[in-house]
């Protein structure tokens, strides 16, 4: 086995607040693991960190050995010069283009006579030659750096965004459960697999034979999901009309729509009784039996001790255990952590 | 000092490709370059500082509800009307010496009082039945309410009375009388410091301070800033949130009634239809300072004055809403919440 | 979702009743001239159809609509005007400018992706200003606010339409484009849109791409804005002036879109219905009917005093201004909106979930306004 | 079900279709006792003080022919063609303006419009149904001249080649020249500033006095647009101030801000005569720009207007000022004895016209000749202008218009 997700070193700080400190571990590919610890000890700011929603002050986040992140390629550097040079040219047209216009068309142009098309692009290249050097180059270079700089800007601020983790195979449900309300079970789960989807925008709207051809099957697959997490009888009926439970469900199915490799579980079993945990440990066995590797947040006990292969322990931020849930059952640490009892050393 | 105002010269020359005309100007003219590019600065801080009294009004009600209201300039319109017929009716304009400043400060506190209760009923009548609607619902009421206010405003014009020219012509600007003339407090060499731009920071900046005080120390600033942040757990406190909200309006809008009188003063004309532009250049100035940021508005509304101001003197005047909605748009690019805006952080 | 039978034929019928209202017109001496007001009711219904793209669907709010209106307008006035060298035909023109639509939307949305919730309204407030200073000061282009003119009429197989023939034409290009949305809505683009508007870090977190679903939301919503312009400019025949684009038709845009129910198709040509036909139907025939009255006698108010003076006060002022039925328009027009929310918040027809839907009395908004209301939240 | 809705809503477009093919017999050939006269002017919004005196003055004309002409009964309506969201002129509505008098077989005649660029909607339409135009209220010059506006000007607006569009205001290039010549000999003004409101009307007025600055020897020193909506223009004062002109000309009028202008002008300490067309020969300018900064010693104010001012008007202008200020308690504004005039001479041509149909009363308007009005004695010429030349130079004194002279008669425009 190897390591599907590897935290290294992470440190997550707002402002003065520490949310992680140096937190490492590492998930092996197919197996169950579980991240516990008491309120605010930073386990979802450690799967937001994961996710791309905030980026980590310090360390890195590898899945399958790679961090997962936009790099400064070459073709990004080619895309930023072009969006600045577009941007130059777009500001000098604009600034001569009283001049432009009066000497290619107004000039030109006799009443209701044949236009000379020739003679007017001819003119277009004098009257630029011809307009003062800080209005063509001056304007084109302020026009170059912000086109360049604003290019650089939106960049920086999506180089590992959410939708980019998603894409690479992580997906994740949330702690306080973020579906699409007004969007019916189906449409929950089509959105989950959009990057799947091959129609594009036209394709959308002019509806050839492939894009019905690909409908039929997305819907299939769609209800699948809903079946794998037992909610395809209520697969038409709006989101939020949907019991509590099934919306945990819900998210889980929508998640694994994206066919992650790794999927992030924020507290699923949060507000459930034990017959619905119970329901939810099979669900998430039958998860990792399609191959795919669980991380999971949570509190109750016995759904983490029952399904875990492994835990890792967080305290104010702090990774403070690891091991199997035997080893986290006995370590002191841990049921201090817990007990909120003073730690001997 | 030669070389500094060449080299400014030379800068805005070249920035413009006209560098003959503004030599010409500045060659020809009876004020120098530094004379002329301080008087800008002065127009700039002093329309700016009224812009930003208004921007205020704007951001407090944007902070508590979130809301974009637009009729917060139709708003400071109706105040204006309403200063002018206190004006009118009472003959505060014929008032002398003390009187007359006893009669400004009338009009001011008058004007504020009435804005502050217009406000305060639009919220009760307009936005208050809207409260757990969506906000663009809410936005869309805010809209209606300022078409009824311009409305109002045209009726109003319309009375027969002196200052509003008996009223033969509702829709014509009206002039507003000189309580403060116009005449130079200052003078150094051709720039003028006028009594209206003193008028304009003595009733600004003390406002401000006072302001600052109540959303910091007092209980119902504190209430405010709680209700601001989140409406349900301050109701769980204790805190009657539809009176903490109700007072917003009221002193929003009594911000806009003191803002009014001055923008009146300073500008003498009123017309029913002043208030777009009032609203807009607020609602710029919130937004380029972070909207719902109280010392954001400030700096927002300066920022806008003197910009708009720079643009007339330097540019030409008819590119000046280019301008200052470009320098908007750029630095949303670069600061997606505004100058101080807090940097948007979803909770998740 | 199996869209029921009766649906289907309500819609035939609808569609059947405002196809023949020219013809009735003609045949019933009703003395009403609604088909003209119809037809303007069908390019605002275009441009609040692209207006609920943006807004209704994706949730972002877009004060500058007009803007795309106004470089629709201008740019089908400039390819097809004969005092300009290009001299396009009528479909070709309207190609174009969907086109240069489309461009205007891409860049308006590109350098804004960063930009949420009330900033991006005020950046599309302060794009459509730009647009109607560029139109106004480049005036050796566009001749400033003289307006563009003549323009072709719309032409259906090289015949020129005008009166009825431009009723059914532009009728026959609001239902293409009602059922273009339609189409992208139940897609996974709109499913994209809507998604981004309900929960854009949900959306992101499963793999939507918002930045490219924005920008193909601001691209269509600016190309059948655009449409909308070139449209009412052949209608006129004149590209208007620069002024007829302002800030109230991107305002009136909005409210078409949220009074017939905030990202419901049906709901904004309910809208554009009620808008535009208050103006050019109702408050018409108000005026028609109330006539207006003229004099206002000399004023006697010097001489009068008390109660005699308060009277005459009142009648003097009531006969300046309250006794004319244009000054009530902006009043008219205002409290109808302000009603119209307080009492149907969330638009006429709604888009879907209405209350009945909603499990535990839910907060009263439609959920889909409810949700876009939280997502713009900055 | 849906088959046979369908089969249903299939047959009835059709027939619709059939039905709109199908010739129809226009009501428009019987003969009515009544005729009627409509006006299409921006009343809500900015415009209200304008318009609703023109349509004062075009009321005052009917009734004083007791409402009938020739035996015939001549109702009038008012229409509006500005609408609330825009709170100015809306091209669509002044097109629908447009259709319903075209449709309505008794209208005879079209007073209107206000704006040149509604006009420039509703003149081919009128022009094709053959209904009478005459403006009280557009000065773009294009829209009658050849030669001064676009090349398709003004053929463009003729589509059945007839003139049927006549107006009784002199148009820019006449009152911009005029303008100048004043700054020129009276003023003595060597350098002027020009400032205009970037609207057709006043930018139109600013170019022409440009021109004619520039081929007369007047230096210009600034050409500004302004911002008809800013609160103020003090900073654009300082930099007039650095310009140090011998005179400002504002080509616009009050509602686009001219007694704000003025105002800055004043406050701002820039004390030279101040030159405005006839948008700002109203009331209303002098109520908003406020006695102090009119004075002469503030530099002075000095309008522009086409004809003679209300209180100069002998016979029948006089009159018309009487009878105005009787009824409605105020002196006219500046356009009311334009809508009196435009009414006045619809109704002469109605009453000399043989045959009350829309094509004579077309040719009738077109056949005036030294039509006694209450703006003089004047023809149109065959281009649909009036031949009133003499503009009047005001300046304000005591808080009222006073004439000072009359100006250009015979106006050289290039």
């Amino acid at each position: 086995m190897t390591a599907i997700l590897e935290v290294r070193n992470v440190t997550m700080r707002f402002g003065g607040l520490v949310a992680n400190e140096h937190v490492s571990m590492s998930v092996q590919d197919g197996e169950i693991f579980a991240v516990i610890g008491p309120n605010g000890a930073g386990k979802t700011t450690l799967f937001n960190a994961i996710t791309g929603i905030y980026e980590a002050t310090e360390g890195e986040i590898l899945f399958e050995g790679k961090e997962i992140r936009r790099e400064w390629s070459r073709r990004t550097s080619v895309r930023a010069y072009a969006v600045g040079i577009a941007t130059a040219l777009v500001a000098v047209f604009a600034i001569n283009a009283t001049a432009l216009w009066q000497g290619a068309i107004v000039e030109k142009y006799v009443y209701a006579q044949p236009f000379p098309w020739r003679e007017a692009m001819a003119t277009l290249v004098t009257t630029m030659r011809a307009s003062g050097f800080w209005t063509t180059w001056g304007i084109g270079l302020i026009g170059f750096v912000l086109g360049r700089l604003g290019y650089g800007a939106i960049w920086r601020a999506q180089r590992r965004t959410p939708d980019l983790v998603a894409r690479a195979g992580i997906a994740r449900t949330f702690q306080n459960i973020r579906l699409f309300a007004e969007m019916n079970l189906v449409e929950n789960v089509l959105v989950g697999m959009d990057q799947h989807c091959r129609c594009g925008y036209w394709a959308c709207l002019l509806r050839p034979p492939r894009f019905w051809r690909e409908q039929a099957t997305m819907h299939t697959r769609a209800f699948e999901f809903l079946k794998f997490v037992e909610l395809a009888d209520a697969a038409g009926s709006l989101a939020r009309s949907l019991p509590y439970g099934h919306q945990r469900r819900l998210e889980i199915a929508r998640a694994l729509a994206t066919e992650p490799k790794l999927i992030l579980l924020d507290e699923p079993a949060a507000g459930m009784n034990p017959a619905e945990s119970a329901d939810l440990m099979r669900l998430i066995r039958r998860i990792r039996d399609r191959g795919i590797t669980v991380v999971l947040i949570e509190h109750d006990m016995k759904v983490v001790m029952g399904i875990s292969d492994r835990i890792v322990v967080l305290q104010h931020g702090k990774k403070i255990a690891e091991g199997t849930p035997e080893e986290i059952r006995t370590n002191p640490v841990c049921i201090a952590a817990y007990l909120g009892t003073e730690v001997v050393n | 000092m030669q070389r500094t105002v060449a080299a400014a010269e030379f800068l805005a020359a070249s920035a413009l490709s006209q560098a003959d005309a503004v030599g010409a100007f500045a060659r020809d003219g009876l004020l120098s370059s530094q004379e002329v590019f301080t008087q800008q600065l002065v127009t700039g801080l002093s329309n700016g500082m009224i812009i930003a009294l208004i921007a205020i009004g704007y951001t407090m009600v944007y902070g508590i509800i979130e809301l974009i209201n637009f009729a917060h300039g139709d708003l400071c319109m109706l105040g204006a009307y309403f200063a002018l017929t206190v004006v009118g009716a009472l003959g505060v304009d014929h008032w002398v010496g003390a009187g007359g400043l006893m009669g400004l400060v009338m009009v001011l506190v008058g004007t504020a009082a009435f804005c502050g209760s217009l406000n305060w009923s639009i919220n009760r009548l307009a936005y208050r039945p809207l409260r757990k609607a969506s906000k663009l619902s809410l936005l869309v009421s805010a809209i209606g309410a300022s078409f009824i206010l311009v409305n109002l405003g045209l009726f109003w014009g319309g009375l027969p009375m002196d200052v509003f020219a008996n009223g033969t012509s509702s829709a014509a600007p009206k002039a507003f009388p000189a309580l403060v003339s116009a005449a130079p407090a200052a003078q150094i060499g051709d720039v003028i410091y006028s009594r209206t731009d003193l008028l304009v920071l003595c009733v600004t900046l003390p406002l401000m301070v006072a302001l600052t005080y109540l959303v910091r120390f007092t209980k119902l600033g504190k209430a405010m800033r709680a209700v601001a942040q989140n409406p349900t757990g301050a109701s769980l406190m204790g805190i009657d949130v539809e009176r903490v909200i109700g007072a917003t309006f009221f002193i929003g809008g009594s911000l806009g009634g003191f803002a009014t009188v001055v923008y009146s003063l300073y500008n003498q004309t009123v017309s029913f239809q002043m208030g777009y532009r009032m609203g807009m250049d607020a609602f710029i100035a919130a937004v380029l300072g972070g909207i719902g940021n109280l010392p954001g508005a400030v700096l927002g509304g300066i920022l806008i004055g003197v910009i708009r101001s720079m643009s007339d003197g330097y540019l030409e005047a008819r590119w000046t809403n280019t301008v200052v909605f470009g320098i908007l748009i750029l630095i949303l690019v670069f600061r997606p919440s505004g100058l101080l805006g807090a940097k948007l952080r979803e909770k998740v | 979702m199996a869209i029921s039978s009766k649906r289907i034929t309500i819609n035939l019928m609808l569609i059947a009743v405002v196809a023949i209202i020219p013809v009735v017109e003609k045949y019933v001496p009703l003395g009403w001239h609604i088909s003209d007001p119809m037809t303007d009711v069908f390019v605002y219904a275009i441009l609040g159809l692209g207006l609920n793209i943006l807004t209704g669907f994706t949730g972002l709010l877009n004060l500058g609509v007009a803007a795309f209106a106004a470089i629709g307008a201008y740019v089908f006035a400039i390819s097809t005007c004969e005092i300009y060298p290009f001299q396009l035909g009528f479909w070709s023109a309207l190609g174009l400018t969907m086109a240069a639509g489309a461009l205007a939307g891409f860049a308006l949305g590109a350098p804004t992706l960063r930009v949420r919730g009330d900033y991006l309204a005020i950046v599309t407030l302060g794009f459509g200003e730009i647009v109607k200073d560029v139109l106004v000061n480049m005036d050796s282009i566009t001749k400033g606010t003289q307006g563009i003119n003549p323009l072709p009429p719309p032409t259906l197989f090289g015949t020129e339409l005008s009166g009825n023939g431009q009723y059914w034409l532009f009728m026959g290009i609001v239902l293409v484009v009602v059922a273009g949305a339609r189409r992208l809505e139940r897609s996974r683009i709109g499913r994209g849109w809507i998604s981004i508007r309900e929960d854009e870090l949900a959306s992101r977190a499963m793999g939507i791409r918002p930045d490219h679903a924005k920008m193909l939301a601001f691209a269509t919503c600016a190309s059948l804005a655009a449409l909308a312009g070139a449209l009412t400019a052949s209608r006129l025949s004149s590209s208007g002036e620069p002024g007829n684009y302002d800030f109230q038709i991107s305002i009136l845009a909005l409210c078409i879109v949220i009074v017939g129910g905030l990202g419901s198709v049906r709901g904004v040509l309910l809208g554009a219905l009620v808008m535009v036909g208050m103006n050019s139907i109702v408050l018409v025939k108000l005026t028609e009917l109330i006539g207006g009255s003229d004099a206002a006698p000399a004023s006697a108010l010097a001489d009068a005093h008390g109660v005699q003076w308060a009277l005459l006060f009142i009648k003097t002022w009531a006969q300046n201004v309250l006794m004319s039925p244009t000054n009530w328009k902006f009043l008219v027009f205002g409290l109808a909106l302000v009603l119209m929310m307080i009492f149907r918040p969330e638009g006429m027809l709604p888009a879907r979930g209405t209350k009945e839907d909603a499990p535990d009395g839910d907060d009263g908004a439609s959920g889909a306004t409810a949700v876009a209301n939280k997502e713009l939240r900055p | 079900m849906i088959r046979r809705t369908a089969s249903i809503v299939a047959a009835l477009t059709g027939a619709a279709f059939l039905l709109a093919a199908a010739p129809l017999n226009h009501a428009q050939d019987t003969p009515s006792k009544t005729l009627k006269i409509v006006s299409s002017l921006p009343q809500t919004g900015s415009a209200n003080a304008q318009t609703t005196s023109i349509v004062n003055g075009i009321k005052m004309a009917i009734e004083e022919r007791g409402a009938v002409v020739d035996g015939f009964k001549i109702e009038f309506e008012a229409m509006d063609d500005a609408s609330p969201q825009k709170g100015n002129w809306d091209g669509q509505i002044e097109s629908a303006n447009a259709k319903r008098a075209i449709a309505d077989p008794a209208v005879v005649g079209y007073i209107g419009t206000y704006n040149s660029g509604a006009a420039k909607i509703s003149m081919p339409l009128l022009n094709k149904a053959g209904v009478v135009m005459v403006s009280p209220g557009n000065t773009a010059a294009g829209l009658t001249k050849p030669g001064l506006g676009e090349p398709n000007e003004p053929a463009v607006y003729r589509p059945s080649g007839k003139v049927s569009y006549f107006r009784v205001v002199p148009a820019d290039d006449i009152q911009g020249a005029v303008a100048c010549e004043f700054c020129r000999e009276d003023l003595k003004a060597k350098k002027v500033f020009i400032l205009h409101d970037r609207e057709l009307y006043g930018k139109g007025i600013a170019d022409v006095f440009k021109k004619t600055a520039e081929s007369t020897g007047v230096q210009v020193v600034g050409f500004e647009g302004i911002d008809a909506k800013a609160s103020n223009y003090r900073s654009l004062v300082t930099k007039i101030r650095a310009a140090a002109p011998d005179a400002v000309f504002f080509g616009g009028t009050t509602q686009t801000n001219a007694a704000q202008v003025l105002k800055d002008l004043r406050a701002g300490g820039c004390k030279v005569p101040f030159v405005s067309p006839d948008g700002t020969f109203e009331k209303a300018f002098i109520e908003a720009a406020g006695k102090d900064s009119v004075t002469k010693d503030q530099g002075g104010v000095y309008i522009t207007f086409g004809g003679v001012p209300s209180e100069m008007l002998t016979g029948i202008g006089a009159q018309f000022v009487k009878n105005y200020q009787k009824k409605y308690g105020e002196i006219p504004e500046a356009y009311a004895v334009y809508g009196y005039e435009a009414g006045c001479v619809l109704l002469d041509a109605i009453d000399r016209a043989e045959t009350k149909d829309r094509a004579a009363i077309i040719a009738a308007v077109a056949a005036t000749k030294n039509f006694n009005g209450a703006l003089g004695t004047w023809s149109f010429d065959e281009n649909g202008d009036t031949s009133i030349r003499t503009m009047s130079i005001n300046t304000i004194e005591d808080g009222a218009f006073k004439f000072v002279r009359t100006a250009g008669g015979a106006a050289k425009a290039k």
